[in-house]
């Protein structure tokens, strides 16, 4: 594999890849700097329209960088001054999955695949097997012969992954490649990326912590282009430092502060079992969000005397119920919860209800 | 995605379509009424009609060839240049197209006459020539309607390609000529057919020396304008010219199907 | 220099190769008949013969085609290549002819009756429009034209579709045609159109061009002229 | 998603564009060297010149128009047909294409002639009979030009609008013909073209009437075949149509820029 | 809304939209048969290539019937016999938003949004402002003028996803609407789409539960072109039928027999608490299947001697470790669990587990 190839050559840089980046899309701006060290894969999540995909864009040279600087295993590949580079994209040793799966209307899926080994000199029958092969490893084993018109979108979107990463990169850019595949397929061909990943350094946007979590080392929020976090992905999903990476990693995130070695947000008081929450809950006063699972919070209808003050027990107005695949999730003014669709019956928006959190099933962290 | 042809067009565009087509053809049938079929076979397999013929066929394959050649590339490089330049390089192609054939035929000559420019390497009235002459008055067809359609297709797959580190040759031979094909097509039947049509500018700077520089368009000319003989035998090589035309355009469409999408 | 004409020109002058002769269109009968006759006389030669209008022949000698005779329809044209052909001599004369539709639907009979039908005549730039105007104006008669055509050629097929009830052509013209009739207007003599020819001073095949000029001049040539319906000159 | 221009083309295309641009350019920098400037400015200006050019341009404009009102729902209808009708029809549209003008010209008045099937409409000679004439030559152009556009962007979109709910006319309105404006403004300035540049058709069927149907082509011919030693005037007049029928094209280009994508 | 009028022309007929359909793509042929009442919501799920947009497709019209009669508020606009009816997609009331956005290149997003309701005659100024408040409903208030290459892909699902609805269609027909989205969006859009589908027929294809869970009365699971199982979503995600379903509801599922009033599957045998199970499993020797969560399956490793027959535990072989956000799952021969990070550094493709499972986690469903 490429990989090995890359990591080889990364002498003079301990990064494979490093970007500095600033680019302008109409009346939005994207400023980031990253890097990603050989082998590495790097998880970038966030909102619709935070410039996820215009990094992978700048990344491929499909877009000019305005300012910054982009190497691959020391090479700078684009500069914005000094001496000034731009190197097109296909010398860029580069490959990008974009977010359009885009496969060429006028050839096979086979032919798509072999695209990028054919392109780079290999013999036409060679490239036509190895094509196969990645045909089967999507699950696709006889589709070979299709056009893309004659595909499902998700098998589309298999074909693409397979193009993509037949052509061997030394640095593969990945904008959702698990999207649009049912779950059953999403799990084959994340199993399948991981494999064929290790090694290759990899970007990849993805909108699922899932995805996230079985192929990156290192998770980075973008948030109207710029970084808000990053670090490993485990570490992200469990200390979510904005309100995104809350809900990207599933969790609800109150934002109040440090008081009497708890937490505090309007009338409701957490205290928490957890060391290090514990720690940053010292100082009073000091910034604090509780972060929690909506399954953990348990909600009942408020009994006549409430203790308003009972620390992890409060009052809250529901404002949505939202049925899930196992109950209702019971959306509150303050943080949320999973609860049996027998129980939602009773409610409904505007109930007053009253959450209550064990101490162990909260951790504090610090606000951004 | 795609189900038989698909596309919905409204029905009534078929009134319009119908009245172009049948003013393009009634006039043929006028001319068929006018055929003497006493003499067709013989006009139509006279030595002059069958020299002019195979000249015609000739020079106007191998004119379709080179305006292919140097076409495709230069519509290329219209329709991938920044607005500006597209639309100085387009009008600067259409020249040719509004210059009245002869006149490009006198420019023709008085660049490669003797007194010419280039006049050394003794061109006119030569075989050669004739293909000049087609080349000069196809070229731009070919050029616009290839622009045309490769602006239509978009870069979209050309980025997709360069993305998966396609060099720019194969990115043009895989995918820009490929997806560009149904208009590369027309472009080439219009060439074909305006080379192997064309008269004026062939008439002066090739000349009309049979079996050299006489083609169809010219004999057709010189059985029409003869004095003292009826125009038969000159409807009767128009048959034949366009009989055959059409034969190897219907050949030549035979030979790639479908197209891209 | 052309040599003068001689009677025993048409016997075989020991000539060969080919020789290329640049015709008037209207020519193209009577030269197609005089070329087929100078190869029989001289079985070494092999005529080629172009037609087209004066004018383009006349543009395509001064810019170097490869003609060793040039016949022009008039003598302007022939003026235009004089450093080529040097010595024209005028070999045949023209004369117009009133030229109406089979069976003559607008009984026309003389000049005067065009100004009351629908006629189409030669554009006064090129010569036989020249030559009308000049007949017409002899006869004083003023035409509304319903169009000034490029050439004869035009002149006769508006004629013969009937969509002109007469026009003027050359008498050359209307022979052998059954489509079209033709009338010889009064004072029609008096306008000759004279057709030069010339060997070119730079032919490849002088011995030859000068014999096939010869030739044209010849007796034999001048009968096939006249049985065209060209006058002597 | 596009950034710039875009699309990705070998820089060694440059050479065979570049070579096809001179050619079409270099014959016409010889006819300029042979303008006689002495009488440039009164051969342009002259009466016939002006009266010619000002009918090249309306006649030209109409002939267009007709050719776009019935060219364009043809181009749609062959685009959007089954593979072998497509084939049929495009066979068809080509046939007036690879006939000399001039015998197209004989075949309409063969037509509209007074002993025609259509003679008692009166065409012949009148300035209609021009715009028909250049109708009849220019109109596969812009057919072929059309379609082959037409094929290049496909129905997907047109399915789209479709499954929205949308009328027939309004996909062909909102999405066909945006969708397909490139190739549709090509095939205009084909059409036009072709039409402003017609001379063979033009001479036989509507005759040389200056002021009614003596176009610019046609009065190029006149002078040029004028027994006038040099050829300045028909010269001068070819460089004033050219100049105009350029500027016209690039006035239509600028309307509508950019165009779709 | 138009689900009103929908309904209240409905009367001759139970359902709004009824359908028996047959269709062949190449080598591959769907047939089914389902009905949506007025208002209702019908989900549709299976894996990729399953057939579900053909189904979509041939009920909008792209796509020819083989066989079958299509039926929309008792009107047949689709039949393959008898007098043949082949209604044009743009008659038949019904609106697709297709698995591809495709939005119109060359109409800037307030156009696109606008196009449905201009086509169906509303005044332009009407109709821009109708778009612009769809635009604000999918987060867009401000993408109006932009033209879709210059939204990011998220921003395009969304616009078409606005498109599709502003045509106020009698029934609308959705490909994967939340495609593409961010969490947070994506939830923004289904609480969006949850209001505004109310009372209009639809039918939606999708591959997330949540989804499914969220907006849809009915879940119809498609697999090869044929319907496996349907019923009211809580149902079907409760009770899978078959192994796609099963992992479609995020639930493991486990094939054996009933054997004395519990499961018994090689080597393993469960009991459960669950009265239903508990009846399905009364007659011994009938195939059933064993579902439960994987985060309720306990993973240990082996110790000395354990009794291999005991009840709600059993042996099985690590497969693969696949990172989660929160910790690890690991996949075994029969079934899998989630574990914590540190649990999985002990374990490797390979090696021996012991998994337990609680009576009260597990459910018996029967075999399809
Ligand atoms: N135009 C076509 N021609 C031939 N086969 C097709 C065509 N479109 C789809 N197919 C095939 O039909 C089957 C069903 O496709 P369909 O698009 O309905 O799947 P799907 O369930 O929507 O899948 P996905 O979840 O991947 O979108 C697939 O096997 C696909 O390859
Ligand atoms: N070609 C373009 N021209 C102008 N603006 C653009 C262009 N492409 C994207 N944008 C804008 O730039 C911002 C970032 O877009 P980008 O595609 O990077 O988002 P993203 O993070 O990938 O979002 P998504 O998850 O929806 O794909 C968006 O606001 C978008 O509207
Ligand atoms: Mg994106
Ligand atoms: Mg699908």
């Amino acid at each position: 594999m490429s990989g090995e190839r890359a990591a080889s050559r990364g002498g003079r840089d301990a990064a494979a890849l490093r970007a500095r980046l600033r680019v302008r899309r109409r009346d939005f701006d994207v400023d980031v700097a990253f890097e990603v060290a050989p082998g590495e894969t790097l998880a970038v999540m966030g909102r619709s329209g935070a410039g996820k995909s215009t990094i992978l864009q700048v990344l491929a040279g499909l877009v000019s960088l305005k300012e910054g600087e982009i190497t691959v295993d020391g090479r700078v590949i684009d500069r914005s001054s000094g001496p000034r580079v731009r190197t097109p994209p296909m010398s860029r040793g580069i490959v990008l999955l974009g977010q359009d799966a885009r496969l060429f209307p006028h050839l096979s899926a086979r032919e798509n695949v072999a695209f990028g080994p054919r392109g780079s000199g290999v013999a036409a029958s060679l490239a036509r097997s190895a094509a196969d092969d990645w045909l089967a490893r999507v699950g696709l084993p006889d589709a070979g012969d299709r056009r893309p018109s004659e595909l499902s979108g998700g098998e589309r979107q298999r074909v693409a992954v397979a193009r993509a990463l037949a052509a061997e990169p030394r640095v593969v850019l990945l904008d959702e490649p698990l999207v649009a595949l049912d779950p059953v397929t999403a799990s084959e061909i994340r199993t399948m990326l991981g494999e064929r990943l290790a090694g290759v350094t990899t970007v990849a946007v993805t909108h699922d912590a899932v995805d996230a979590a079985a192929l990156a080392d290192r998770l980075m929020i973008i948030e109207q282009g710029r970084v808000t976090q990053s670090g490993p992905v485990r570490k992200v999903l469990a200390a979510p430092a904005t309100d995104v990476a809350a809900r990207i990693a599933g969790l609800e995130r109150l934002v109040g502060i440090a008081s009497d070695g708890g937490w505090l947000g309007g009338e409701a008081r957490l205290r928490t079992t957890d060391a290090a929450s514990l720690a940053l809950a010292r100082t009073d006063g000091v910034p604090l969000a509780a972060v929690f699972r909506a399954a953990d919070v348990r909600l009942t209808l408020p009994r006549a005397r409430l203790a308003a003050t009972a620390d992890n027990v409060w009052r809250a107005t529901v404002t949505h119920l939202v049925p899930t695949p196992t109950g209702v999730r019971a959306l509150t003014d303050t943080g949320a919860a999973e609860i049996a669709a027998a129980q939602a019956a009773t409610l409904a928006p505007g109930t007053e209800v009253v959450l209550r959190l064990a101490p162990d099933l909260v951790r504090f962290v610090p606000v951004a | 995605m795609t189900d038989g042809r698909g596309g919905y067009i409204p029905r009534s565009l078929v009134v319009p379509a119908a009245v172009g087509l049948v003013f393009l053809l009634v006039p043929l049938t006028a001319l068929v009424a006018r055929v003497e079929w006493a003499t067709l076979w013989q006009d139509v397999t006279s030595e002059t009609s069958r020299a002019a013929l195979a000249l015609s066929l000739g020079t106007g394959a191998v004119a379709t060839a080179v305006c292919a050649l140097v076409g495709v590339p230069l519509a290329i490089v219209i329709a991938r240049s920044t607005p500006r330049t597209a639309a100085l390089l387009r009008a600067l192609v259409t020249v040719p197209l509004v210059l009245p054939p002869m006149v490009g035929g006198v420019a023709l000559l008085y660049l490669f006459g003797r007194s010419g420019w280039f006049g050394a390497l003794g061109l006119p009235f030569t075989t050669p020539a004739v293909v000049l002459a087609q080349v000069f008055v196809a070229l731009p067809f070919l050029v616009l309607a290839v622009e045309g359609s490769l602006r239509s297709t978009g870069v979209g797959y050309e980025r997709t390609a360069a993305a998966l580190g396609a060099s720019r040759l194969t990115i043009l031979r895989r995918i820009t000529l490929p997806l560009a094909a149904p208009g590369i097509v027309a472009g080439i039947v219009l060439c074909f057919a305006r080379a192997i049509g064309e008269f004026g500018a062939t008439a002066l700077f090739a000349g009309n020396r049979p079996g050299v520089t006489q083609t169809m368009p010219l004999a057709i000319y010189t059985a029409f304008n003869g004095a003292g003989v009826s125009q038969g035998t000159a409807v009767a090589l128009s048959l034949l010219l366009l009989v055959t035309a059409v034969a190897v355009l219907l050949l030549v469409r035979g030979w790639r199907p479908g197209a891209a999408r | 220099a052309a040599p003068a004409p001689s009677e025993d020109a048409s016997a075989g002058s020991g000539v060969s190769g080919t020789v290329e002769v640049y015709a008037a269109a209207s020519l193209q009968r009577s030269f197609d008949e005089i070329a087929a006759a100078f190869e029989e006389d001289n079985p070494d030669v092999q005529v080629t013969a172009v037609y087209d209008g004066s004018s383009t022949l006349a543009t395509q000698i001064g810019e170097g085609a490869p003609a060793d005779v040039f016949a022009s329809a008039d003598e302007k044209n022939m003026a235009k290549v004089a450093d080529r052909a040097p010595d024209p001599q005028v070999f045949a004369g023209n004369t117009l002819v009133i030229v109406v539709p089979a069976g003559n639907p607008g009984a026309v009979d003389d000049l005067a009756d065009l100004a009351g039908v629908t006629t189409v005549l030669c554009a006064p730039e090129v010569p036989c429009g020249a030559a009308s105007a000049t007949l017409l104006s002899n006869a004083g008669v003023a035409v509304t034209l319903a169009s000034a055509e490029q050439n004869v050629t035009a002149v006769l097929t508006k004629v013969a579709a009937e969509e002109a009830d007469a026009g003027l052509v050359y008498a050359t013209d209307v022979v052998g045609r059954d489509d079209v009739e033709a009338i010889v207007p009064d004072g029609a003599a008096d306008v000759v159109n004279r057709y030069p020819i010339a060997a070119l001073a730079d032919a490849r095949n002088p011995e030859a061009a000068a014999a096939f000029v010869d030739f044209v001049l010849s007796a034999r040539g001048q009968e096939i002229l006249s049985a065209a319906g060209f006058r002597a000159p």
